[in-house]
């Protein structure tokens, strides 16, 4: 029992780590309908960025918020400069491109900070809590910051008029031109927040996964599981399937566990655990073909 | 060189059989393709790409060590022309890699290829066509059968044998033992795990629980709480660097207190000691052969300072802390040495000879009391260790040197 | 200013027309290019280190990229369903020829009508899921299946089939008949000719009436439905169809390669078939020859440009080869959006205009 | 008096098929003028083609200002409001954000809550759904919500593609009467585009003819109206 508890308490943990990339995915997804497949590296090499700055002497705030501000004028800039040339590209070219874009996020910062892994400093107080032992003050501090910018992003998007007029953008770029909304921008605002958020989430993922260049490699995998589970249109959808993936894997492999012990036959175990989530989420995809919380888009003809 | 041509295809075919088999005495010596008067060409392998990428430091290492040793007049007076390829840690790759290195580039022989996978992938190939594979980047126990594959050596100590060694370790030292063992789901940890079972013997049902992790986890987290649910007192950690400091991390923050056994592959103070906090590390126990750039200990051996003056000199960009330096530079060093000993007769047949007959070699870098020896029947050159011990910020070494000669 | 372009455009190509656009539709040239790729080995007694059994080994598995990569544009060119995960079907067709081969002993030449039937069953399995998925939910879905796959090598009960970590290691197919011919001669043949032979049929496919169904299919997916077209039934077995030819490039190149291990097929295959298939030419039967040559060929280049810059521009930088292998990808989208078939055909019009 | 539009030599193409040629006409400030001629006579081009949303050769002149080549929203935010083929709702959010969309950049303060008012009171069924997600709304509350959403641009010039495509007849009225209220109050000058032209000429002061991309007559409504000729070979009524 107390195996369980902890198994369900360290997979909420891993699935704030979803749930925080998972959210960043889909910042681009509603924003330009792309799936970004650079969003990790970029994570990465915002993360390294402030890693940086704290060596230089910053204040770990300090650093924070200035690499968010970064990553954000350069997902601004990747927009304006790589992407609005290929606006008119067929999606599959757009993939090439953030494979493409992947691939020197990933051997640029080996070749500057190396491979080495980095330990990366926490913000939060260690152990405050009475039941530290069943999940980290650090994890606990993900998990709140994850809702944290969900909340921010819910607001901005909801109540402010920039969020809206993005929200028109995306939805309709032609009428939204039509009402004055300058939709290049729109995309590129978009890219930027989504740089912005998959910055604050490999500095929460960081201290946990170490840094080093392929740390987002394994997470975005299941960042991209958790945004599917959710529904890929729906942030709250997003962040919730994040944390579903991450319990989900841990009680596949405890489930494998009292299997074993209790018959004695290995059936699933710690190999399997990732095969076995995606096996769910497909299936759940085939019932529920926009994910469990995503928005069903009518098609009229 | 000229051969007859019977028909067009058969002709072909034999020729270069011919040009592959026949030694040519040239100049002052006798040679292979690859080798002449003035240069040795040197073929290698290593993830430049792909995610497998950060071992891409070996190769720019040993390239660095040879220009060194070209600056200095190079071997024998041959320069060394090393050209390494990449083969994206992908066995397909590798084989084309490899055969432009032996078919195109003609080099005398491949050298430190990297990987077990990638390395398998061309085992046979290489000694189809007798050419050296020489002191391969991997650890796996294949590597060391002459009868079988004679022109295929390993170098480093096999994983095999370090599992022995944590084995009966553990049986001396822990009472009671029940063990429980973390291992990356891949041929480098099954590895592992079989030389441990065979070390443990009798007693391998002190195993009470053995989890493992693909390198897609994003944390060992989950797998390190159902090690400790199964009540053991002895853990062997077969994790690259990353998810071994998690391992330590995590097993501290659940206080979890087992007899900690680390593998030699992640015994790098910087890149897991340290990340994984220092107090969470105390009196892990480790096996080791080569020194550890970021261990102060050896700050002041002669080694350790000339190696540091090649970092500035010949690898400028690259980091200190990386033990893959060390490696690089080691192994490469072995290498040249097993050229000197080959002098004049630079042969394919030569150079597996001379690997063969490596006696009480002093490699730099190397521990104390650690030598490189090899002979036709034994065909694993490096097959000591010592065990160390954490102690505050480094490792004690403790014990005497542990060997496994005869096997 | 240009408006923006209708969604519906993800797989559409800018050449759309017939398939063999490319190729000018003149069999002629076809013809041509097939004679002299069968010469080819015999102009080795003229040039025998040009046409080396490297060389030939070289060709050899860029045709064998070719038929994977034409495998995946059958279902994503030609029928409008992304597949991130075809790396799945390669597997699954190079594992079940090396097991057979390993555990019955079978010949390597009977193999690849069992690999195909394997292959499009799995297929067919993984398109009835997938009918109820669209666009990236379809595009993640079956990369999920790139990632299982490897894994699922390494699942303990399997493996005394799939040698687990270990893989299998095969013998390399000999000449047949006595054929005077080394090892990688007759490769070379006989990925020629099964290339040959699975290039003839997927025209023939295309330009019939299920083609036309799979391309009304990708373009006008309810009109089609309306139109009479099953398209459920169409999308599953083209899905079957694109496996099958997947799975026969995979077992081509365990037989190549004269190994299998699950490390030879991460998640990355999967994306560099999809590259190759982007940068040769989606929906291009042309386009996926070049594909299949770029996939093997990129890599390579990609190291040797980046020793060309470290060593003869002289940059103090290193630039790895994977950043080189990244921007050479940034920049083909840029100029040829479209892939290297499409390019050409644009330059071609251009030219004659 | 200078005309509040003035189009010469207009000239669109999509891809490498043209479907402007020189077209040329002008609307007087205030004016209601329409643009009449049969299916794919270029009616939607020619709006399209003063907003660049298609590629355009020519001169088209905004109040005396050259506008050709500007980008389509920031001719939008001189004060040209498109309400487009399809009434281009958003279907997703609600009644209230779509309008709220037009004064983005005009922030939340109380002007634009005046501009919700006078827009509710041209269209008062639109008060009633107001938190109603717009693709729930009937087709007449659609494209009053995209007058509506027009009007939110404080436009000076309104182009109208359309707006009785497929709305049950009683609707229409109603619509093209609040159209004629809002020029009256509004001062907003029209330029409409119809399929059923005895209507658009019953509220227009001009019309203009197309054929294949050409202006083939122009005049008076009445007298394009009255002339059988026209009615005929044109209009097909």
């Amino acid at each position: 029992m107390e195996q369980l508890i902890q198994q369900v308490a360290s997979g909420l943990a891993n699935g704030a780590i979803y749930a925080c990339v998972a959210l960043a995915l889909v910042m681009i997804f509603v924003s330009t309908d792309h799936i970004n497949f650079a969003q990790g590296e970029m994570a990465m090499f915002s993360t390294y960025i402030s890693w940086q700055l704290i060596q230089w002497g910053l204040d770990y705030w300090i650093a924070f918020f200035a690499a968010v501000a970064i990553s954000f004028v350069a997902g601004v800039l990747i927009e304006r400069i790589v992407l609005r040339p290929l606006h008119t590209a067929p999606v599959l070219s757009i993939i090439v491109v953030f494979i493409g874009l992947l691939a020197i996020c990933n051997s640029v910062a080996g070749t500057v900070w190396s491979y080495l892994i980095k330990e990366y400093p926490t913000p939060f107080p260690k152990e405050v809590f009475g039941f530290s032992g069943l999940i980290g003050a650090h994890q606990l501090g993900v998990v709140v910051v994850t809702l944290l910018v969900l909340s921010l992003l819910f607001v901005f998007f909801r109540y402010t008029p920039l969020g809206l007029a993005m929200r028109a953008a995306a939805q309709n770029p032609v009428s939204a031109r039509l009402a004055g909304v300058r939709v290049d921008w729109m995309l590129a605002l978009g890219w930027g927040l989504a740089a912005a958020v998959g910055a604050v989430a490999g500095m929460m993922v960081a201290h946990i996964v170490y840094l080093d260049p392929n740390m987002m490699a394994g997470i975005l995998l299941y960042a991209f599981a958790g945004a599917l589970l959710g529904g890929i249109s729906s942030p709250g959808g997003a962040v919730l399937g994040g944390f579903m993936v991450g319990v989900l894997e841990n009680l596949v492999a405890y489930l494998g566990n009292a299997i074993e012990k209790g018959f004695g036959v290995y059936i699933i175990g710690n190999g399997e655990k990732l095969t076995v989530a995606l096996i769910i989420v497909i299936t759940v995809l085939t019932l529920k073909p926009s994910g469990l919380f995503g928005r069903v888009v009518v098609k009229r003809v | 060189m000229s051969v007859t041509r019977r028909g067009f295809v058969v002709g072909a075919s034999s020729a270069t059989m011919l040009a592959g088999a026949a030694a040519h005495a040239q100049g002052k010596g006798k040679y292979d393709d690859g080798a002449s008067d003035t240069e040795i060409k040197i073929g290698n392998t290593m993830p430049y790409s792909g995610p497998a990428s950060a071992y891409g430091v070996i190769g720019k290492a040993i390239d660095a060590y040879f220009k060194m040793v070209n600056d200095k007049g190079g071997i024998n007076g041959r320069k060394v022309k090393f050209i390494s390829l990449d083969d994206a840690y992908s066995p397909p790759k590798i084989v084309e890699a490899a055969r432009q290195l032996v078919e195109q580039e003609k080099v005398l022989c491949l050298f430190n290829t990297l990987g077990t996978p990638t390395n398998t992938a061309i085992h046979k190939y290489m000694n189809l066509k007798k050419v050296p594979h020489l002191f391969l980047a991997t650890g796996a126990s294949k590597w060391g059968k002459p009868k079988e594959f004679p022109w295929t050596m390993g170098w480093q100590p096999d994983y095999h044998t370090e599992g022995v060694i944590f084995a009966k370790h553990i049986l001396a030292n822990v009472k009671d033992a029940k063990i429980a063992v973390l291992m990356q789901n891949d041929d480098y940890g099954k590895d592992y795990y079989e030389g441990f079972r065979e070390g443990l013997g009798k007693d391998v049902s002190k195993i009470v629980k053995h989890v493992t992790y693909e390198v897609t986890d994003p944390t060992v987290d989950s797998q390190i709480i159902q090690l400790k649910d199964s009540g053991a007192n002895a853990f062997f950690n077969i994790a690259t660097p990353k998810f071994a400091a998690q391992a330590i991390r995590k097993a501290a923050d659940i206080g979890w207190k087992p007899a900690h056994y680390l593998n030699n592959v992640s015994a790098s103070v910087a890149a897991v000691m340290k990340p994984a906090g220092y107090d969470n590390g105390q009196d892990i126990i480790t096996a080791a052969y080569l020194k550890d750039p970021t261990d102060k200990q050896w700050d002041g051996a002669d080694d350790m300072k000339a190696w540091r003056e090649w970092m500035a000199k010949y690898n400028p960009g690259a980091n200190m802390g990386d033990g893959f330096n060390v490696y690089g530079y080691a192994v490469a060093a072995t290498l040249e040495k097993t050229l000197e000993q080959c002098g004049n007769e630079l042969t394919r047949a030569n150079l597996m000879k001379q690997a063969a007959n490596l006696k009480k070699l002093v490699v730099p870098l190397l521990l104390p009391g650690i030598t490189v020896n090899t002979s036709p029947t034994d065909f694993y050159p490096i097959q000591s260790m010592r065990l160390q011990r954490f102690k505050g910020e480094t490792w004690e070494l403790f014990g005497d040197v542990m060997s496994n000669e005869s096997a | 200013m240009t408006t923006a372009t209708p969604a519906d455009t993800a797989t559409t190509p800018a050449v759309p027309a017939s398939p063999m656009a490319a190729a000018g539709a003149d069999r002629r040239w076809v013809w041509i290019v097939v004679a002299a790729a069968a010469a080819l080995p015999l102009l080795r007694s003229v040039v025998p280190d040009i046409i080396s059994d490297y060389r030939l080994f070289l060709m050899s598995t860029m045709m064998i990229a070719a038929i994977a990569v034409l495998g995946l544009n059958l279902l994503t060119g030609f029928n409008g369903q992304i597949s991130l995960g075809h790396g799945a079907f390669y597997a699954v067709g190079a594992y079940t020829a090396a097991i057979l081969m390993d555990k019955l002993s079978l010949p390597y030449w009977t193999l690849l009508p069992i690999v195909a039937v394997v292959c499009f069953v799995v297929g067919f399995l993984f398109g009835l899921p997938a009918l109820r998925l669209e666009g990236h939910y379809l595009a993640l879905a079956t990369f999920a299946l790139a990632l299982a796959v490897p894994q699922m090598l390494k699942y303990r009960w399997l493996e005394d089939l799939t040698g687990g970590v270990q893989g299998i290691v095969l013998l390399k197919p000999e000449a047949p008949f006595g054929l005077p011919l080394t090892e990688d001669q007759w490769l070379y043949y006989y990925c020629l000719i099964v290339t040959v032979l699975l290039f003839w049929a997927a025209w023939n496919l295309l330009r019939g009436r299920s083609g036309r169904a799979m391309m009304a299919i990708r373009d006008h997916s309810m009109a089609a439905g309306t139109m009479g077209i099953d398209t459920a039934r169409y999308k599953t077995v083209t899905f079957g169809i694109s496996a099958a030819y997947t799975g026969i490039a995979g077992a081509l190149s365990a037989s190549a390669i004269a190994f299998v291990a699950p490390d030879s097929f991460g998640f990355f295959l999967s994306i560099s078939l999809l590259i190759g298939l982007v940068v040769g030419g989606v929906a291009s039967l042309p386009g996926s020859i070049i594909g299949g040559i770029f996939t093997v060929l990129v890599q390579n280049s990609a190291q040797a440009l980046s020793n060309f810059v470290k060593n003869d521009i002289g940059l103090p930088y290193d630039l790895s080869p994977y950043s080189v292998y990244g921007i050479l990808l940034l920049v083909l989208m840029y100029v040829m959006p479209t892939g290297i078939a499409g390019g050409v055909v644009m330059a071609w019009r251009r030219l004659r205009r | 008096m200078v005309a509040l539009l003035e189009v010469n030599g207009l000239r669109a193409f999509y891809g490498q098929t043209q479907a402007l040629y020189d077209v040329a006409f002008a609307l007087e400030q205030g004016g209601i003028t329409t643009l009449l001629g049969a299916n794919g006579a270029g009616k939607t081009t020619t709006l399209r083609a003063i907003c660049n949303m298609v590629r355009t050769e020519g001169r088209v002149a905004f109040d005396g200002q050259p506008i050709t080549g500007r980008a389509t929203e920031s001719i939008v935010r001189l004060g040209v409001a498109h309400v487009p083929e399809g009434r281009g709702t958003f279907t997703t959010l609600t009644v209230e954000e779509n309008l709220r969309i037009a004064a983005y950049t005009r922030g939340r303060s109380a002007e634009v809550k005046r501009d919700l008012d006078q827009v509710f009171e041209y269209f008062p069924r639109l008060r009633e759904r107001i938190q109603q997600q717009a693709g729930t709304l009937s087709g007449g509350e659609q494209q009053m919500l995209a007058v509506s959403r027009a009007l939110m641009l404080r436009p000076r010039l309104m182009l109208l593609d359309e707006p009785s495509f497929g709305l049950a007849p009683l609707i229409v009225q109603e619509i093209f009467r609040i159209l004629r209220r809002i020029n009256e109050e509004s001062k907003v000058s029209m330029l409409l585009v119809e399929q059923n032209a005895a209507l658009a000429l019953d509220l227009a002061d001009h019309a203009y003819v197309l054929e294949t991309g050409r202006v083939v007559m122009a005049g008076p409504s009445s007298v394009v109206k009255n002339d059988e000729n026209i009615r005929k070979s044109y209009l097909g009524y």
